[in-house]
């Protein structure tokens, strides 16, 4: 373990940390919620197809919905007992999709029956990936994509380094620390499975220097002649992000638009890959994931192991809130996102519940919106290298077209550093989801155009992206 | 005969009595193509090539006034030759890159009226330069032209998105911005001392 | 417009470039209208800037005999009448299709426009530029000139000061006509 | 001599130049069809995009070629057509005028919020943002991106932040529809006179906490017109194609959310729903 | 088509040359007028004036007075046909564009007497007070450009000063504020006179008045 | 379905920020002033009060009279129509008369600014176009240095108080700047006088230690890219060096040129203005060198003594075509963009 590394990435910005008051707390079980809504589509891709009826009653752990499709997973009851019903349950993207509602019985030991073991050792990749798609496993930083899709190689393209993401970012979240912490075992448990899958030959895992801690524990624990290496990263957001690791830790840029399987590497969070560790052996799925509670308005903070479909009205209830509180999110508080209702559930995706209170007088809400000065802060601070001070101006006047074609708005990945350090208080970020909104509508529009005519005509695209940029 | 040097000759047509912004020639262009930047460069070569042409054929015209003693024909066969060459580059560039048209559209016709054509061949005759003095001379008021196009268009593209108040949207800022550019171009005065 | 501005920094010079365009404008108006039948469409344009031409150069030449002083204040900008686009725009789009009675009126009408709209470039920028008007001094002995009004960047601002101003107006009567004209939608 | 030398030069230039222009637009001439610029002239030149092209040339081109017809042009007004249509020798296709119609009646009046956006004024900003805050997750947010979007001042925000459209202004052109980000928009015949103001797809009364004309799904409308209305996820569905409508499925509704809009009278909701509708916006607290 | 364009250029031209032909005259009378009127300018007391060309051998030849060009001297003669002196163009780069001027030059005093811009495009109340400034013009009232004793060359080319410092008759006092254009005006006298006054003083003779000029 | 019990407040992400906010800049930028603005109140006593109260009032004035004007809520708030009157009033000549004064600020902010839509839009600097069009408008007032009277804290030049649209006269004794008198007479100043502020010249340019301390207060609080002056500074130098060398007797040392005239106070603080200049650090130190080419050419071959303003002001009309051609490389693209 080298302790000093420099190994980074250019750009980004330096968030206070704000994770001394959970980072220290050792992960708790969080008790069930009389009622549980487990959703069906809780990562990117096609929802889940439930396989369990109204009136059902089912045990932890069991399948509950099966994947339809590829980029799809599997849902487990994240409780013994009974599917109240079947029905539309409000998200965090602000739409309602179709949840399973369980009734956990309140006397039910809630142990978890194991299934069919996977062996790292021995399955043959497809295996892997079949596996870990049963087993539910998405990108547990927050992304929701499912693991396994991105564990599946196509023609051509190989892998070298597993990366393994520790670096945690975000302020507020030590939901990795804890795991790495507590769980090394499980880490280097799911290591050997990705690996296998994917055919990498090494193994890196960066942690930020925030953590030495950590990267103590799992540098310790790293299995005799595993080729596996950790190294501590400089306290830099958002290294969390997959192509930033990529850079700090390789050297190597993913191509724009492109995965990183181009520069032949894979990239996966250190609580998936304790996660994979821990259910695959058993021949489990996700019923459960670890959750920082946090920030100024939650009064019991700490790191709980939380059952997926939890509503959040009982896991604030329970973990106790203040007076004033405000605002909630998912997530960290760069890229989390907010709350609009209590009755959703926690997911598979959700990090981190942060509560602000109306004192944390965040700058962005409370002073003055200024035009924009042009200062280049935001030039400054963008990891990809784009320029937000110029998208925003577009955005303003409603070029969306002139964003994606000629400043790729599509490389963005709302990492929030702009709007982070814009002295003009201007709402990049939401200027650049619009304008993105904007144009895969557009997309979607002159597609559902192009199919619905019988005559392909090649005016069609043209017209759509003019409607676009009249978007304003 | 004029005996400035070649290099001041340019200098004095490209910055210090700049066609756009000190002598008001090609202020409809100016105004008009320096929207968009893309647009204001090939204008601005456009321009320039059309100078050079109509000056030289300017310069061959008034030797050829001056031997037959004519000085009063000057000005009806400058337009007219101007005139003529402009809408045969015309015609060759709609034949040869379609594109380029659409792009300069209009305001190809609009450099045969564009009086920086007419003032550069005037100019020059009154300075009594010769033939390389005023290739020189059409190099550097084009390369001024260009300039000032350029620096406009750049500076236009950055306000489009500004919040410019409605009445002041257009050909007003645009004034303004001239004014200001001839204001700095000032700066230049005295140069060729 | 565009030759035409840069002699406009006294009312005089003004008012001399303003009339010999107006002169030209009309001669040429009437010319085109009364040969209109005569000309084949494809080389309009070209008869059209030679005649023009003709009466700038008429208009050169008289300039010059009635005051070398002031032709010598409006120097080469005279011949650059030629290229105001005014004056082809209005043979082109007006004298070629009308009658000469129409088109002297039309010549007359768009001549004193222009003359009006020069003047009032050339009496601000006397009046501050040089504290007089029609080279009569306005002010008393200690006015200090605003020297940037005759040089070039004063000739833009002025303009864009006048165009401002109609805008202004143009903007204001606009609200006074929505105010009243607009009708709940319920 | 003077004059000799005169006529003899201009003569000798106008004659050369007169023969390089001529043989230059002989060789170098670019056939362009003069019809295009002609109809483009008779066209709006508003470049909406409602007849489907990127804007009026490319439509120009696109008649003159005889791919489309005029009557395609949802902007310019009848005449006009039949100028373009008689200009080109063809029929004027003319269809029977659409409006846009909004598939929402919660203003502020019926409907309450779940939580308090704030940012960018933008329903697209705030639809990313959970949804926007609004306690129907199908409702409009109000913020009048559909106001923005109309180029033709057709749509103006009502005082309880529902946008309210013009029929004689609106053109049809689908701006409305493309820039609302809960599709609440869809371009209708103006003769489709009966309309369902909703698009919540709960079932059951409590959804009436969220918003009072909000649709239940009780099926009357249904049973009222029978073939012609079906539920449909919830949601009643209107098969216009099925014979006359009559407003009596609109008077049955206990909530208002199906409408029959009179050409005069605006929107005629039943008995018991009109009680719903209030003068001034309800309060956050919830009942 | 042909007949139309060559028919109308022909009128054309005929219509410029009647012009030309009836404004000719009275044009070239304001240009005489306006030139007599600088030399009487640059040379206090001359109210005629003849035009002499330099020629190849460095003579000087009459020519009628509507001539133009820069090698071009002007004679200026008083009330008695005496020979004032001579008006000499210059023209030199000022901080604008090139400025023209006409200086009158005494046989007797060997000096300048006088300056009178002919064309200048210098900044308006700051670059053309040499035309104004009454303490600039008084610099010319006796400039001195005597010959060394040879005549080959002048004893003292003319000099600029910082204003207010002028000690020698042959420099020239700057205008304060507008340092250039009165710097140019200096260089350009300098060089003017060093190049002219060595040819044209011995040839005093080929300048006085003859019958039948103008 | 149980309702919520409270409502939340729900914005975008994200939900922290790092509390930089533009107010607090400009108000920065005052503060770094400060020095500056002090020794010139102590070298040209009453005279620099005056024209700089002027400038100020006049610059947020004219902000505040135009807010009102066309109903915008205003924005004297953010400091920067203030920090505009400071360096427009820090460039002046300390005679000139304050009705002159006041016409500047009024140009400076309406035209230089306000015109195109206020903080943000201006292309130019508004200091500068203030300053620049007043030199076109009133020359000889503009470039009249009078000696400094002993009695500066009394009294004031005769010109100071001329009654607006009159000519100020001017008091009799007047002298060069360091670069006039080097321009036109080939003399020298003295270095330490030079670094020291005790010659003449505008209100503010004089002391150059100041002008840098202000500068590096800035730089260390990161509210100033330090590559422009930095860039301009190295141009002119090695510029200037490079034609020294070549002829001693004809043009000055590099270290000449640095501490005279307006170089410093207008690329640390002119130059540096957020507004006008490129985004890049690659397209700054381009701006950089251009301006300070600009600033060699005009000095040493125009015909004007100073030419910091001019070349900052082309450098600002330039900045977006160096923002056009230099755009940061996109992560994981290869070229440029667009």
């Amino acid at each position: 373990m080298t302790l000093f590394s420099r190994k980074t990435f250019a750009h980004g910005i330096h968030p206070p940390g704000l994770k001394d008051d959970t980072k220290g707390l050792p992960i708790r079980q969080f008790p069930f919620a009389p009622v549980l809504v487990v959703p069906l589509s809780q990562h990117i891709g096609k929802p889940a197809v439930p396989v369990v009826r109204e009136g059902q009653e089912v045990i932890r752990g069991q399948c509950i919905a099966q994947p339809d499709g590829f980029l799809s997973v599997a849902m487990h009851a994240p409780a013994s007992g009974v599917v109240r019903r079947i029905g539309l349950t409000p998200s965090i993207t602000g739409r309602m999709t179709s949840g399973i509602f369980i009734d956990p019985f309140p006397a039910s030991t809630q142990e978890v029956p194991e299934g069919t073991p996977c062996d790292a050792a021995t399955a043959n990749p497809e295996e892997i990936v079949a596996a870990i798609q049963q087993a539910g496993v998405v990108g547990l930083g927050g992304a929701g994509f499912p693991t396994h899709a991105k564990l599946k190689m196509p023609e051509g393209k190989s892998v070298d380094t597993l990366l393994v993401n520790g670096a945690e970012c975000e302020p507020y979240l030590t939901t990795d620390h804890r795991v790495m912490l507590e769980h090394s075992d499980d880490v280097f448990a799911g290591i050997p499975y990705l690996m296998r899958a994917t055919g990498a030959t090494r193994t890196i895992i960066g942690v930020e220097a925030n953590k030495l801690d950590a990267a103590a524990v799992l540098n310790a624990a790293i299995p005799d002649g595993a080729p596996i290496t950790v190294e501590t990263l400089p306290v830099k957001y958002p290294q969390g992000a997959e192509k930033m690791l990529i850079k700090a830790l390789l050297g190597r840029e993913v191509p724009s638009g492109g995965f990183p399987l181009d520069v032949h590497a894979i990239c996966t969070n250190v609580t998936t890959t304790a996660e994979i560790g821990r259910l695959l052996p058993r021949g489990l799925g996700i019923q459960e994931r670890v959750v920082t509670i946090g920030g100024p308005g939650i009064k019991n903070k700490g790191n709980y192991r939380v059952p997926i479909g939890t509503p959040l009205r009982f896991v604030l209830e329970w973990a106790g809130m203040e007076e004033n509180l405000t605002r909630v999110f998912l997530g960290g508080p760069m890229m989390g996102q907010a709350v609009s209702s209590l009755d959703i559930p926690i997911t598979k995706g959700s990090s981190g519940v942060i509560g602000f209170t109306s004192c944390e007088s965040s700058p962005l809400n409370d002073s003055k919106h200024y035009p924009c000065i042009r200062c280049g802060y935001c030039v400054d601070a963008c990891p990809i290298f784009l320029n937000p001070s110029q998208l925003g101006l577009l955005a303003e006047n409603g070029e969306y077209l002139r964003m994606s074609e000629d400043f790729h708005l599509m490389d963005c990945f709302e990492c929030g550093c702009c709007t982070f350090v814009c002295p003009s208080h201007i709402q990049l970020v939401q200027h650049f989801r619009i304008a993105k909104a904007a144009l895969r509508k557009a997309k979607v529009e002159a597609k559902a155009k192009d199919d619905a005519k019988d005559e392909p005509k090649p005016k069609d695209e043209p017209k759509a992206e003019a409607k676009a940029k009249m978007l304003a | 005969m004029n005996s400035d040097p070649l290099w001041a000759i340019f200098l004095n047509a490209c910055l210090i009595n700049n066609f756009v912004l000190a002598y008001f020639l090609g202020i409809c262009p100016f105004l008009g193509v320096s929207g968009k930047l893309a647009t204001a460069t090939r204008m601005g070569g456009a321009v320039t090539f059309v100078m050079v042409v109509s000056s030289m054929s300017a310069f061959g015209i008034n030797s050829l006034l001056l031997m037959i003693d004519a000085p009063y024909l000057k000005l009806i066969s400058f337009i007219a030759v101007i005139a003529s060459t402009v809408q045969l580059v015309e015609m060759f560039i709609k034949k040869m890159s379609p594109a380029l048209f659409r792009a300069l559209g209009i305001f190809l016709p609009l450099i045969t009226t564009n009086c920086a054509i007419l003032g550069l061949a005037l100019f020059q005759t009154n300075k009594g330069y010769g033939l390389l003095q005023s290739f020189v001379y059409a190099l550097g008021a084009g390369a001024g032209f260009t300039l000032a196009l350029v620096l406009m268009a750049g500076l236009r593209e950055k306000l489009e998105l500004a919040k410019t108040p409605d009445i002041v949207k257009g050909t007003v800022i645009t004034l303004v911005l001239a004014g200001l550019l001839s204001v700095c171009f000032m700066g230049f005065a005295g140069l060729s001392n | 417009m565009c030759p035409v501005l840069a002699v406009t920094n006294t009312a005089k010079n003004a008012l001399a470039m303003g009339l010999a365009t107006a002169f030209v404008l009309i001669m040429s108006n009437l010319v085109v209208s009364s040969l209109r039948r005569y000309v084949p469409k494809q080389v309009r344009i070209v008869t059209f800037i030679l005649v023009i031409a003709t009466f700038v150069t008429i208009v050169d030449y008289l300039i010059q005999a009635i005051s070398l002083e002031l032709h010598k204040a409006l120097g080469a900008f005279i011949s650059l009448i030629v290229v105001n686009c005014l004056i082809l725009g209005r043979a082109e789009a007006f004298a070629s299709k009308n009658g000469i009675y129409r088109s002297l009126l039309d010549g007359l009408g768009m001549g004193v426009g222009f003359i009006m709209a020069l003047l009032c470039l050339g009496v601000v920028r006397e009046i501050l530029g040089s504290g007089s008007l029609f080279g009569l001094q306005l002010f008393g002995e200690g006015y200090q000139e605003w020297i940037i009004m005759l040089l070039p960047p004063g000739g833009f601002f002025t303009l864009a000061g006048w165009l401002l101003l109609f805008n202004w107006l143009a903007k204001r009567r606009e609200r006074r006509a929505n105010s009243t004209g607009k009708e709940s939608i319920s | 001599m003077l004059v000799l030398t005169a006529v003899g030069s201009i003569g000798g230039l106008t004659l050369i130049l007169g023969t390089a222009l001529v043989l230059a637009n002989s060789r170098l001439h670019v056939e362009e069809d003069p019809r295009i610029d002609a109809v483009e002239d008779m066209l709006p030149a508003t470049n909406c995009g409602g007849c489907g092209y990127p804007g009026c040339r490319p439509f120009a081109e696109a008649l003159v070629t005889g791919a489309v017809l005029p009557g395609k042009c949802t902007v310019s007004p009848e005449t006009e057509q039949i100028r373009i249509a008689s200009y080109l020798g063809v029929d004027v296709g003319a269809e029977e005028k659409q409006v846009a119609r909004l598939a929402c009646a919660g203003g502020a009046n019926v409907s309450r919020d779940h939580a308090h956006y704030e940012g960018l004024e933008s329903c697209g900003g705030s639809a990313l943002v959970g949804g926007g805050g609004k306690g129907c997750f199908w409702g409009c947010l109000g913020l009048g991106d559909c106001e923005v979007a109309c180029d033709f001042d057709a749509i103006e925000m009502s005082r309880h932040g529902l946008p309210m459209v013009d029929e004689d202004r609106c053109t049809a052109c689908g701006d409305c529809v493309t820039a609302c980000p809960k599709d609440l928009f869809s371009l209708h015949p103006q003769s489709h006179r009966l309309w369902v103001a909703c698009r919540s797809q709960e079932e059951g009364d409590e959804i009436l906490n969220d918003c009072h004309v909000a649709c239940t799904a009780c099926g009357r409308c249904a049973m009222d017109a029978p073939g012609q209305i079906e539920m449909r996820n919830n949601l009643p569905v209107i098969d216009y194609s099925e014979g006359t409508l009559t407003a009596k499925p609109a008077q049955r509704c206990p909530t208002g959310s199906i409408v029959w809009l009179d050409p005069k009278e605006g929107a005629v909701r039943g008995q018991s729903a009109r009680k719903i509708i209030r003068r001034d916006a309800l309060s956050d607290a919830p009942t | 088509m042909y007949r139309a364009v060559v028919g109308i250029g022909l009128a054309c031209g005929i219509a410029i040359v009647m012009v030309y032909e009836l404004t000719g005259p009275i044009i070239r009378q304001n240009k005489i007028e306006m030139r007599e009127k600088a030399i009487t300018k640059v040379l206090p007391g001359a109210t005629t004036s003849a035009a002499f060309r330099l020629n190849q051998s460095g003579g000087f030849d009459p020519v009628p007075s509507d001539n133009e060009g820069d090698d071009l001297v002007f004679a200026g003669y008083d009330d008695n046909h005496e020979l004032v002196g001579l008006a000499i163009a210059a023209r030199g780069m000022g901080y604008q564009d090139v400025i023209r001027l006409l200086y009158g030059y005494s046989f007797e005093k060997q000096a300048i007497l006088g300056i009178s811009v002919l064309e200048s495009r210098e900044t308006p109340g700051l670059g053309d007070r040499i035309e104004t400034d009454p303490d600039f013009l008084r610099n010319f009232g006796n400039l001195d450009v005597s010959l060394t004793p040879d005549g080959a060359e002048l004893a003292n080319l003319i000099e600029f000063v910082k204003p207010g410092e002028k000690n020698d008759p042959w420099q020239i006092d700057g205008i304060s504020g507008a340092t250039v254009t009165s710097k140019a005006t200096a260089n350009m006298l300098s060089e003017s006179s060093a190049r002219w006054i060595p040819t044209v003083h011995p040839k005093k003779e080929v300048f006085q008045y003859r019958e039948g000029v103008e | 379905m149980k309702r919520l019990a409270k409502i939340l407040d729900i914005r975008s992400s994200p939900h922290v920020a790092s509390g930089q906010s533009v107010d607090v800049i400009m108000f920065n930028v005052v503060l770094a002033l400060l020095p500056v603005t002090a020794f010139a109140v102590y070298t040209f006593g009453l005279a620099a009060i005056l024209t700089l109260a002027t400038a100020v009032a006049s610059c947020v004035g004219t902000e505040y009279a135009l807010c009102r004007f066309t109903g915008r809520e205003t924005s004297i708030g953010d400091w920067s129509s203030t920090v505009t009157g400071i360096l427009y009033g820090l460039t002046l000549p300390p005679s000139l008369a304050l009705w002159m004064v006041a016409v500047g600020g009024i140009i400076a902010v309406s035209l230089g600014k306000f015109l195109f839509g206020g903080l943000g839009y201006n292309p130019f600097n508004p200091a500068l176009v203030g300053r620049t069009v007043l030199q076109a408008t009133f020359p000889v007032a503009m470039t009249n240095w009078p000696a400094t009277p002993v009695d500066r804290f009394t009294s004031v030049p005769s010109s100071t108080l001329a009654w607006p649209f009159t000519e100020p006269a001017y008091d009799a004794v007047s002298t060069a700047t360091p670069l006039a008198s080097w321009k036109f007479e080939q003399e020298m100043t003295d270095t330490g006088d030079l670094l020291l502020g005790t010659v003449s010249g505008s209100v503010g340019e004089t002391c150059t230690l100041l002008i840098l301390l202000g500068g590096l207060y800035l730089v260390a609080r990161r509210m100033m890219n330090w590559r422009i002056p930095v860039a301009i500074l190295l141009t002119v130098a090695l510029f200037s060096g490079l034609l020294n060398l070549s002829n001693p007797k004809h043009y000055a040392d590099p270290l000449f040129m640095w501490l005279s005239g307006g170089l410093m106070l207008g690329s640390v603080f002119m130059a540096t203005d957020m507004v006008g200049c490129p985004m890049t650090h690659p397209g700054c130190v381009l701006y950089g060198i251009l301006i300070g080419v600009l600033v060699v050419v005009i000095r040493v071959w125009g015909g004007m003594p100073e030419g910091v303003m001019y070349a900052i002001l082309l450098g600002n009309a330039a900045s977006p075509l160096i923002d056009n051609w230099i755009q940061p490389r996109v992560y994981g693209t290869t070229g440029n963009q667009s």
